[in-house]
């Protein structure tokens, strides 16, 4: 008790002095979505004030002793429309404003930095293009839109960042985005708000805000030698997806420089724009996602790549833009025949569904 | 000239009458095997309130423990437990059964004038599964609980936890199962039992929010129950309809779950919102302002109900386009509880006001619901629920739309007939303390955890930042006071069983047709069934009937 | 009002001044108000049995759009013959059912009895094909979470009478892995139907002993009514689930 | 003692009589005979219809007989075509409900792969 009441004390003093209704603002989407919750704070704050009002102003007035007779009124259309009508045009006001912000949080700039973000069971693992892995913490430049693609190895997870005032779930199995231009440098708050087993609220992490100079820094420090756009070139020549993928005219897969935001016609005629999770979904469920001319011979990898692994592969692809080094990468691997075989293995594996459980041994393949 | 309504006949010769249904008959199994919809509705308040008092000590339990940022009273996966069952409990076995179960139960064939609900053995069939439910949560409780959330997200609920959760699923199906028959019976009793001259728009509101929420219970629920279902059959056999890893997705069980979890919504507070008519009118002495308008506005929230659920997975990568259409409609589901509010609010305009406990009850569901509803509106809108969701935000809004609505209004109507179910009075002064110590005790505990969730603090987190302490330590203090407000009527309404004074048919001078009969009424609620020859509410009629009484005395 | 009470527990008096049929529920006012409230229900109860395979045809729509192929080849599993033997099946017994109703209402007990028991046997018959087709499933190891094999999808021709008919290509492995959810909803979809069928056919045990010692032919036929609406409801089902697992998908992709 | 039974049987059959009358009229076995053989006429045609490959068309032609057959079973054989507007009612909100679900259910699963994420 006594500790409690001492706890108490101290934090009474310093939300006093430090009192806040809602979080920094540190990202520029922050300010509108406050804008929007401010108005419909005061107009809820009207309405309430209206009907407290009213119900007090009635009590007091027509209470029993004042008032002893009721005067009996069927009701009144205008009035009712009147409290039909106005709260409508209120609620509509607030649809569009609210879907004109979420359309804003959802639909990333062309120019974004791009940041992977795995959620598993419980920790958050950050891979900078750069090849820098975080984990639980998150570092960030201002001043520059970054997109976080999302994904879950596990159960649903969701990506919260309250002083953003950007939050999105990362779900098993497919790619989900979100954006946001950091203005303000400064530590925030990262956590896991959608429920997700024993340990839920211990997925917390850091946001860490950066001036550019000082993500230069922090980049330069924590490299990790490779970039992930290189481990996914690696990754690339390991499972001989140049076999196919290589650009020469007889290759019997399509070319993949610059296919990245390219807009292909996939073999049942529907049209794509080639972004994060088309490539990751063309890697892992190819057969959907053969694009025209070309025939359904790609093996699924469903099982064999960590979401790491597919991460780097779809980060080098996006940076693919000429087949030269793919060549060169060939002409290397054909000497290896052992990777060959690995491939060919991976073409014919045995035909019974891979538990997810298998994927960290991939990764372990892939890594070495 | 008195401030109160209650007229009481002389104590001194008063009786409750000797004959009525819980004297009818005695004996265990002349209450196990009745058919009598008022034993039923006893039983279910029975049951109901122990239940009630479960859901209560869990979350007593969730507040110690959030009391200090670590997780110190238990470890982490106890306290997801802990909330879990708090969340089953309070929303399959209190919540959707609370007032229709009870209150609807005793009093919509009296309302409309029928010897009993239209179909009696399924009445009682619906609470013992009620009761198989009940007892299969206490069993999954014993035996380790479960730590889904009460939402069952899969995969996490069927791959990824080794908790009860089969026998929480066939729990949550059976009581399911239980409110289905409950919807069915009131629906079949409304359309096919009226008394002659009681039409539609004769009859109470209360039987008109019941009939709304019916219609969603038959076709909301069973959609949760194949949910259930494929969630057992995933976990049991392993069938890939929700698992990714079987190319199955998940978000399609949120789509099935939530059809019937936000419909549920309405299914709680609509008979709530039945209640408050009755009362509002009561103690102001007049017709609802615009009948129909609330009658209709019943209908509507049921009707748009079900186009809305989506507005629960803005933010899980469903298409941001759909969640347009979804938000839109949220919008629209919006009004009709905006219209009711300022029908009540103009109900007392011109009225004679008086200020009995269901009463007191009555404002404060007015003023907490017109919170939780404007709050609602700001997770309906798409751009501010990616902030407000899964925090404390939205957790503080269903707590002021469920506890501080629904929950005042389940009180609310248990005064206000409880004179009518057991023939006494409740003590007035001290029941009138009991509302406004629930009202300040809920307003300490939950406007709190709107300004943490605005200040981003994650739903279902055992620990949490210490800057979040000191609003954590208002609401654990605030959940003391709300529980004492709770305890209060559970002892004095039970002293005044055997203490209260006799209530006499009509304590209130309520105009309702179950004021009319003896209290507590005859099994068979009507010596002859009566014939209907006026609008509900008609306070006029009743001052009539009063001289004729007194002329005949006279005369 | 203590009088009022008196002609109350006179009740039973009451009660024998206008008599009512003994299978009158005493708070009714009449026979027909009776008939009309039960069969309400009844309507009510099919109404939520809609909504629970609701679900079900929702996952089949999306997951048959997603998978195309996988469904194709899927179906091609079912065969076309015991699935139409199936839907004749059930709808005779729905028919028969329907004579049973009709004969409860003339009041022709041996009627009666004798279309009750037809489409009693009926039932059975379905069940008995079902299981047959389950039999095979099983067997080739299709049945979903049970060593479920996708051996005769990566490599058509080793599931020799079915290529044999349908000529299907072998689908790539990642496509072939998703006729586990074709085979998850097909076992969900048929199992619940089933599932449905066996309740019915012991309730048609249990009426076919009433319904001798002549239970339904004294004008009272709710029940009877009752049970064949909820009989022609399942046939409904199966109705919609006759072509949506063997009929639509039936050609190549 | 007997003349008093009589009297009660009497009013009993007579109770039974107006019973009748509020019974929805009997359908004859005509109809049901020829609607069962009208279903079995269908199951026939559809399954013949599965084996023509239509292209998009075979889910339209199956699922549309198949509409026809369910609504035939509802009007006789469930007796819907003589029964009161409510339950016709009550069928058609049925039929609403599950088509809100499984409308408002697709709004998502088909506008997803519109724009990016």
């Amino acid at each position: 008790m006594n500790h409690i009441s001492d706890v108490i004390w101290k934090f009474l003093v310093k939300w006093l002095t430090n009192f806040a209704l809602f979080p920094p603002e540190a990202s520029k989407i922050a300010p509108q979505m406050d804008a929007l919750y401010f108005f419909m704070v005061l107009v809820s704050l009207i309405g309430l004030t209206v009907v407290v009002l009213l119900i007090t102003s009635f009590s007091v007035l027509y209470r029993k002793r004042r008032h002893p007779v009721a005067v009996q009124i069927e009701g009144s259309t205008l009035l009712e429309a009147t409290w039909t009508i106005i709260p409508l045009g209120l609620f509509l006001v607030m649809f569009v404003w609210g879907a004109i912000v979420y359309f804003r949080i959802y639909t990333p700039p062309a120019n974004a930095m791009n940041i992977y973000v795995v959620g598993k069971q419980w920790m958050w693992k950050a891979e900078h293009p750069g090849g820098q892995h975080e984990i639980n913490s998150l570092h960030i430049p201002t001043g520059r839109p970054i997109q976080l693609t999302l994904i879950s190895q596990d159960v649903f997870h969701s990506f919260s960042i309250p002083a953003f005032r950007v939050k999105r779930e990362a779900i098993p199995g497919r790619y989900t985005s979100v954006w946001f231009e950091p203005t303000t440098p400064g530590t925030y708050h990262l956590f896991c708000t959608q429920y997700c087993g024993t340990n839920h609220s211990a997925m917390i992490g850091e946001i860490v805000v950066l001036s550019p100079d000082d993500y230069k820094k922090w980049l330069a420090d924590s490299t990790s030698g490779m970039s992930l756009a290189q481990n996914g070139e690696r990754l690339f020549a390991t499972l001989s997806c140049n076999a196919c993928h290589n650009g020469r005219p007889d290759s019997r897969g399509p070319s993949l420089a610059n296919v990245f935001g390219s807009k292909l016609t996939l073999t049942n005629g529907s049209a794509v724009t080639a972004d994060e999770a088309f490539l990751r979904q063309a890697i892992l469920n190819p057969s959907e996602h053969v694009t025209q001319g070309y025939s359904p011979i790609m093996p699924t990898y469903q099982g064999q790549i960590s979401e790491d692994g597919v991460i780097a592969l779809v980060e080098y692809i996006k940076n693919l833009n000429s087949n030269y080094r793919v060549e060169q990468t060939l002409n290397t691997t054909n000497l290896l025949p052992e990777s060959e075989g690995k491939a060919s293995g991976a073409a014919a594996r045995p035909a019974t569904a891979t538990p997810p459980a298998k994927a960290p041994q991939g990764q372990g393949t892939v890594k070495q | 000239m008195s401030t109160t309504i209650v007229s009481l006949p002389d104590q001194s010769t008063a009786r409750v009458p000797k004959t009525n249904f819980l004297t009818k008959e005695n004996g265990l199994l002349s209450w196990l095997l009745t058919g009598d919809h008022k034993r039923i509705a006893t039983l279910y308040l029975i049951s109901i309130t122990f239940f009630f008092f479960i859901g209560g000590a869990l979350a007593g339990l969730i507040r110690l423990e959030l009391l200090t940022p670590q997780s110190d009273l238990m470890a982490t996966d106890t306290y997801n437990k802990v909330f879990t069952m708090h969340g089953v409990v309070m929303i399959f076995l209190f919540l959707v059964p609370s007032v229709p179960a009870t209150l609807g139960n005793f009093l919509i064939p009296i309302m409309i004038g029928a010897k009993d609900l239209a179909l009696p053995k399924i009445n009682l069939l619906s609470w013992y599964l009620y009761v198989v439910g009940g007892i299969l949560v206490l069993y999954t409780m014993i035996t380790g609980g479960v730590d889904t959330g009460w939402t069952f997200t899969v995969p996490l609920s069927t791959h990824y936890l080794n908790t009860n959760v089969l026998s929480t699923g066939l729990a949550v199906f059976v009581a399911g199962f239980s409110s289905i028959f409950t919807g069915l019976n009131f629906i079949v009793t409304i359309h096919k039992m009226r008394a002659p001259g009681m039409t539609w728009f004769r009859l109470p509101l209360f039987v008109w929010a019941h009939y709304a929420a019916s219609i969603l219970m038959v076709l909301g629920t069973p959609v949760l129950a194949i949910a259930i279902v494929l969630v057992a059959l995933e976990r049991t056999t392993g069938i890939g309809v929700f698992d990714p890893a079987k190319g199955g997705d998940p978000i399609l069980f949120q789509h099935l779950f939530w059809f019937y979890s936000h419909p549920a919504v309405y299914i709680m507070i609509l008979p709530g919102m039945g209640v408050i008519s009755e009362v509002v009118s009561t103690f102001a002495r007049k017709r609802v302002f615009g009948y129909t308008a609330v009658a209709f506005s019943s209908v509507a929230i049921a009707v748009f109900g079900f186009f809305v659920w989506e507005h629960h997975m803005f933010i899980m990568g469903v298409s941001n386009y759909s969640t347009l259409v979804f938000s839109l409609l949220t919008m629209l589901v919006a009004v009709p509880s905006a219209i009711k509010i300022f029908n009540w609010t103009f109900t007392l305009y011109k009225g004679s006001i008086t200020f009995e406990t269901p009463m007191l009850y009555a404002f404060g569901f007015m003023g907490l619901f017109t919170i939780g509803g404007l709050t609602g509106v700001f997770l309906g809108t798409t751009g501010t629920d990616i902030h407000l969701t899964e925090t404390y935000f939205i957790v503080a809004h269903f707590h002021f739309v469920m506890v501080g609505g629904m929950l005042m209004a389940f009180l609310a109507g248990i005064h206000f007939w409880w004179p009518k179910w057991t023939g006494r009075m409740y003590p007035e002064k001290i029941s009138q303390l009991a509302a406004l110590v629930t009202f300040i005790g809920f307003n300490f505990t939950f406007f709190p955890q709107f300004i943490v969730g605005t200040l981003g603090m994650p739903r279902r987190y055992a620990a949490y930042p210490a800057e979040f302490q000191i609003l954590n330590v208002f609401s654990t203090a605030g959940a003391t006071i709300l529980g004492v407000g709770y305890l209060l009527p559970l002892l004095y309404l039970a002293w005044s069983l055997k203490y209260g004074e006799v209530a006499g048919n009509n304590p209130w001078q309520a105009t309702g047709l179950e004021w009319q009969i003896q209290s507590p009424p005859l099994t068979e609620n009507f010596v002859e069934i009566p014939v209907v020859d006026r609008d509900a509410y008609d306070y006029e009629w009743l001052e009539r009937q009063k001289e004729k009484e007194v002329t005949t005395s006279v005369g | 009002m203590s009088d009022s009470t008196a002609i109350v527990n006179g009740a039973p008096a009451d009660a024998h001044e206008h008599p009512h049929p003994p299978y009158q529920r005493h708070h009714f006012e009449s026979m027909g108000q009776q008939v009309d409230a039960t069969s309400f229900a009844m309507w009510l109860f099919l109404l939520t049995e809609v909504m629970f395979f609701g679900g079900l045809f929702t996952a089949y729509l999306i997951y048959r759009n997603w998978y195309y192929p996988a469904f194709v080849v899927g179906s091609h599993q079912l065969d076309i013959f015991w699935g139409t033997a199936n839907t004749a099946v059930l709808i005779t017994s729905s028919f028969t059912m329907a004579m049973g109703v009709w004969s409860a209402e003339m009041r022709r007990k041996g009627l009666l009895v004798f279309f009750l028991v037809m489409t009693f046997l009926l039932g059975l018959a379905f069940l008995g094909i079902k299981t047959i087709e389950y039999g095979e499933k099983i067997e080739k190891h299709h049945v979903p979470g049970f060593h479920y094999s996708v051996q005769s999808f990566v490599d058509s021709r080793s599931d020799k009478e079915v290529f044999e008919k349908y000529h299907d290509k072998s689908l790539p492995l990642d496509m072939a892995r998703h006729t586990e959810v074709y085979f998850s909803l097909y076992f969900a979809m048929t199992g619940m139907h089933a599932l449905h069928m066996i309740i019915g056919i012991a309730i048609l045990a249990f009426m076919i002993v009433r319904a001798r010692a002549g239970a339904y032919t004294t004008g009272h036929i709710t029940f009877v009514e009752n049970f064949g609406l909820y009989w022609h409801f399942v046939d409904i089902i199966w109705i919609f689930l006759f072509p949506l697992l063997y009929l639509i998908s039936r050609h190549g992709y | 003692m007997s003349a008093k039974q009589e009297q009660h049987l009497s009013k009993h059959d007579q109770l039974l009589h107006d019973f009748h009358d509020n019974l929805d009229h009997v359908v004859p076995p005509r109809i049901y005979i020829i609607v069962g053989s009208v279903l079995l006429i269908f199951t026939g045609i559809t399954v013949a219809a599965s084996y023509a490959d239509m292209g998009v068309f075979n889910p339209v032609v199956a699922l549309f007989i198949a509409v026809v057959k369910a609504t035939i079973v509802v009007l006789f054989f469930m007796h819907v075509k003589y029964s009161s507007k409510l339950t016709k009612l009550t069928v058609a909100g049925g039929i609403f409900t599950f088509l809100v679900l499984v409308g408002m259910t697709l709004a998502d699963y088909v506008t997803r792969a519109w724009g990016r994420w």
